[in-house]
């Protein structure tokens, strides 16, 4: 596994530190506010998993694209998308990012490289293929990931995927985010085969821990590195932890998921890396903290003012 | 909590029994249940497979411990192969029920079901059956959008070799299932999830009801109001919410579909309504129409109409969700219009 | 060699151009070819993908000696992640055509083509387009049985999101072909094998025919016969040579329908027939049938009628496959039968 | 590779061969019949191919199941399909497998463990795994065999078929013909990893020479008592040759295929052992061929006199 924070640079640490918090106040927001039904929406929250979306996106612009699945607020607030308007989504309001029409698991902001996400899983995976096999077409300068958790990789559409990226070196970055478990569901009960060693015969693969920011954005560096440079795909996959049960606002409860919310924490080991190198005092994180508050409270007052949508729009853009 | 709350449509509980059978009254879902563990008890080639069959949630309660656990399998997110997988379990003697946690997830499967599964009797002239029954639940969900909330039941119906059918209550949801289980054909059954915690009387026997039979759920006189499933619930409520005098037909099986049922009630009433929650553009509500159209126009003394979901996906936003599923009232005031001549 | 059999289906010439048009008279085939060629030449985010979309048979020679090789794309055997490959294109920037070499093959994509791309516009709210076209060939073949057989036209139409369009002669093709790449919503654009050594003016600039604009191919006042692709030409060829007075509309599009032109003509003529080369139950010819039933019952003096395959999967014996299609005879047979009021 | 004639004995080398020649002789038939139109369905020819089927069928019982797709001919008549059942489903008549119903790429016959085929890559394969799972959960002395060619290994159903299989102990035997061929794609265009190095993440694998039925032979014959002593999965991997186009009746000039008919033939490396251990003499070997003519001449007269279809039988048994 990539690992080693070594070089982490506190420019560096406090950005992807202000990523992380950003993910985990967001979501931790949700969890009283959900069963109140003013989100009408199912929600897939990200705690304990922020380090993949933080250390894969840093290395994204705004024209790199980001395909994902029904675990969307991770990675659409790691990749850019506005606050106010994901909080809106979530409260069915017409300011959303999709202007109400997708809730939680179909966000949308081509502004920031994000062309819309699947709430059907394994699918998704083609599409970041085919947005790299766009950008090989056209030349451009501009990477495409394709990003997946582990229950994704038991779909035919994985493996098609992966064969086909392999054989036409079609450079997307599969970044596969294994957090052990498909729903309820055990890795060891959906997965039989190491996923890592069926994609080491298609592409080079990274792995990274998924619970360390660092660990991430190494990785992610190199396998953007190497893609750039060959032209092919690259294969990263990140470890880490779900917290939370799949769906809803509940502490997740299955033995085979124990977890540490200490040692697994990726919020708590880069601060504790940070510090240890005296990278930011406890000032600069409590203020952090603070300034994403002050923005939640921002979204939700945006959110709660902003209108519902009216049936008359039932059928325009269809 | 949100996820439960779809199971709170409460209304009139309909009744469909005998007055001299056994009256117990339990709820859809117990229904299922109970419909499950008995096909299974009664036939060990019997078995159930499908993501998330055998997980603690038991497929919304429906099948929470069964009799024969050890013949309920789990699988990976792999709905086509596992689909096959029925598939070469039912050639080889078994009589498989697959089980979808939403109807979304088949599409997936198509090439099994309607390549495969469809035409697999008929392309072996009968010489190997296919005892299959595909499971899935729709409906409306909470805020889910366009990906998880779709109906399918006239897409399936489409295909030559599949029978189609939607329960729409608990006495309905058993007979209908272990009709389905005992058939030597592919059957998709479809069950909205928002009937799951009604209620209503269902024998503690084996019973099926028959395959190809609709049934009348209410007489009248000015209308013949075709619906199936939830549909029928909503129907039923529209018609004593507002005391209309409409005949209230389930067809239960869009296909094989009960044409004579439907044609002898427009014979009487004069009129046709098609209430289905599906996609309009040839649909099973097309059908219908069309079925009354070329054989029973003589009867009609106004146009036929269909009520469906608009032409579009479902949206997320639960103001638009609601906005796109008919319901009674908007059933009534369609039925109206039509008696009032507009 | 039976493989190119097909093509010799040979009819009347279409001509649909007006009289100023360049007559120059070359085949279906070509037309596909030559439209397909000049998309690519004319946009350079138009590609090619699919299965054999690069081998040396060129599609069914509609795709042999394109300019931009380099923009086609072959695939191997995996048609669901393809579809999705497709789509990622699309979404970022391209106009991808998608090849099938047989519309069956498209049921392995139906998670891609009815949950994905059906519905992305949508659930985006158009903050991206889908600019997809996806080309299939259908048509019976040689024996070759219920798996490469079918049309499904109607399956796609059924689903909101989804334009179709079949298009029954090289003018035709040329130009529906041009207009669904033009468009930024996914098409399903179904050619028919038969159609493809068919010849008939086709102007050598591009050009487009109207979205969701049917045709009037021949006027008539007894009956409105509507038909799409070969069943065109089969209704063409009834109609010269039993000399019938029937108003033969081409929709086109399966959807976005015409209705208007459909209703229009009902109302001149009182009568309708749909043929319909697909599935009878939920299908097009349903959805036509079941739409001027509701729109356009004052007009009709007799019942409206559909004509399709009948509802079976079809079988492999070329006695049977015969039988299995209508053809002009059957289709000139039905219409007497409706204008004697039988 | 296994391989290793030494154990061949008279009498298995005799059966092999017979029906080796049963297959090759029913195809060289069809190749001057097939122009005169009186067959009315595509062929795939397994002219070339004819070890796989005949090594591994050998092993089968006729309650032992096989799955096969649109490349029929071989395994179906090494299964045991009588010939005239054949012959007359080719001929579309009604005295054929399938009453003329299915067509060369449908052929059914319960009586021999084949309980049909499909035209369609890739779904097949699932089958055999779902039958593999029935003689499991009924605990039946049965062999379940899904057959299937390196295309369709491009499929996302072979995956999702290799992993169920591994997850729940499936005892299935997957077996790829591997001639090298997806239609007229070569291998290294369309698959890119190593198919029996994917599948060894998943089972166990043996390899063969599949132009040598004692290899295939050999290889299958463990593969299935691994399956029966483990109650696992197995995979087979032959790599073959087609000799012919992938359908119809030419000879394949594909310049990625090149077949020499002397070496590449599996009837002449069978022959050769033979006589090199004396295990037949030429004599045995034109009598096998012979009768096999006869049987055709018979075969192809049943066809010719069946009735074909009527009408009215069209909507029956739907
Ligand atoms: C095709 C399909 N099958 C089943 C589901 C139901 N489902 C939703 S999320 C999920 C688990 C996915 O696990 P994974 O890919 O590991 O993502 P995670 O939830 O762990 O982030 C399943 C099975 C679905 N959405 N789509
Ligand atoms: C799903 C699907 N896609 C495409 C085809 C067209 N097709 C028929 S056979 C074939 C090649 C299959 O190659 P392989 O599996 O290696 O079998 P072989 O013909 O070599 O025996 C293809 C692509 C098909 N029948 N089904
Ligand atoms: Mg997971
Ligand atoms: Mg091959």
């Amino acid at each position: 596994m990539v690992g080693d924070t070594a070089n982490l640079t506190r420019e560096l640490g406090l950005r992807l530190l202000r990523k992380l918090r950003e993910i985990r106040q967001f979501e931790e927001r949700i969890i009283p506010l959900y069963p109140t039904d003013v989100m009408v929406t199912p929600v897939h929250l990200h705690i304990g998993q922020e380090a993949v979306p933080v250390g894969v996106c840093d290395h994204l612009r705004p024209k790199d694209l980001l395909f994902f699945g029904h675990r969307t607020h991770g990675p659409a607030l790691a990749k850019g998308l506005d606050m106010n308007r994901l909080m809106a989504e979530l409260f069915g309001r017409t300011t959303g990012c999709a202007n109400s029409f997708g809730g939680s698991m179909h966000l949308v902001d081509p502004d920031n490289g994000m062309l819309g996400s699947s709430a059907l899983v394994g699918g998704g995976i083609a599409l970041g293929v085919g947005a790299a096999l766009a950008a090989k077409l056209e030349k451009r300068d501009q990477f495409c990931v394709s990003w997946f958790g582990d229950g994704a990789v038991d779909s035919g559409a994985f493996w098609e995927s992966l064969n086909f990226a392999a054989l036409k070196a079609v450079p997307v970055m599969f970044v596969c985010e294994d957090n052990g478990l498909s729903n309820v569901m055990e890795k060891k009960d959906h997965m039989f085969a190491d996923i890592t060693e069926v994609a080491g015969h298609f592409m080079e693969v990274w792995r990274a821990d998924g619970t360390d920011v660092h660990s991430v954005w190494s990785a992610a560096g190199q396998a953007l590195r190497h893609i750039r440079e060959s032209g092919k795909p690259a294969f990263l996959w990140c470890r880490t932890k779900r917290w939370m049960k799949h769906q809803g606002v509940e502490t997740d409860d299955l033995e085979c998921n124990p977890v540490d919310r200490e040692k697994d924490c990726p919020i708590k080991k880069l601060e504790k890396a940070m510090k240890a190198r005296n990278l930011a005092s406890d000032k600069e994180l409590d203020e952090i903290t603070q300034g994403i508050e002050a923005q939640l409270n921002a979204a939700l007052e945006f959110a709660k003012k902003s209108p519902f949508p009216t049936e008359d729009l039932l059928m325009t853009e269809v | 909590m949100p996820w439960s709350r779809f199971d709170q449509t409460s209304t009139a509980t309909l009744d469909a029994l005998p007055a001299s059978a056994n009256r117990r009254v339990i709820s859809f879902k117990d229904a299922m249940r109970e419909a499950i563990d008995q096909a299974m008890n009664n036939d060990p080639r019997v078995f159930a497979i499908g993501l998330d069959a055998d997980d603690k949630f038991g497929v919304f309660g429906s099948m929470l411990n069964l009799s024969h656990p050890e013949r309920v399998i789990g699988t990976p997110v792999s709905e086509n192969a596992m689909t096959g997988v029925a598939l070469g379990a039912a050639l080889n003697g078994m009589r498989p029920i697959y089980i979808h946690l939403r109807v979304d997830f088949m599409l997936l499967a198509m090439d099994q079901i309607a390549n495969y599964i469809a035409k697999w009797r008929y392309m072996t002239r009968g010489k190997v059956k296919v005892p299959i029954v595909i499971r899935t639940v729709i409906g409306r969900g909470w805020g889910c959008g366009a990906q998880h909330s779709q109906t399918l039941g006239g897409m399936f119906a489409h295909f030559p070799g599949l029978k189609v059918v939607m329960p729409s209550d608990p006495y309905e949801a058993k007979g209908l299932f272990l009709a389905a289980v005992k058939d030597d054909w592919p059957v998709i059954f479809i069950e909205h999830r928002w009937l799951y915690k009604n209620t209503g009387a269902v024998p503690e026997e084996m019973y099926v009801l028959p395959v190809g039979k609709g049934r009348v759920v209410c007489p009248g006189k000015q209308l013949t109001l075709v619906a199936t499933s939830l549909a029928v619930v909503d129907s039923l409520n529209a018609i004593s919410k507002h005391e209309l005098d409409v005949e209230l037909i389930d067809p239960r099986w869009l296909k094989p579909l009960d044409e004579d049922l439907i044609l002898n009630s427009v014979r009487k009433t004069g009129r046709l309504l098609v209430i289905d929650y599906d996609f309009p553009a040839c649909g099973f509500a097309a059908e219908v129409c069309a079925m009354v159209a070329e054989k029973g126009s003589q009867f009609l003394k106004s146009p036929v109409q269909r009520m469906t979901f608009p032409d579009c996906p479902m949206p997320a936003s639960g103001v638009l969700e609601k906005a796109y599923y008919p319901n009674a009232d908007k059933i009534a005031e369609r039925i109206r219009g039509i008696l009032n001549g507009s």
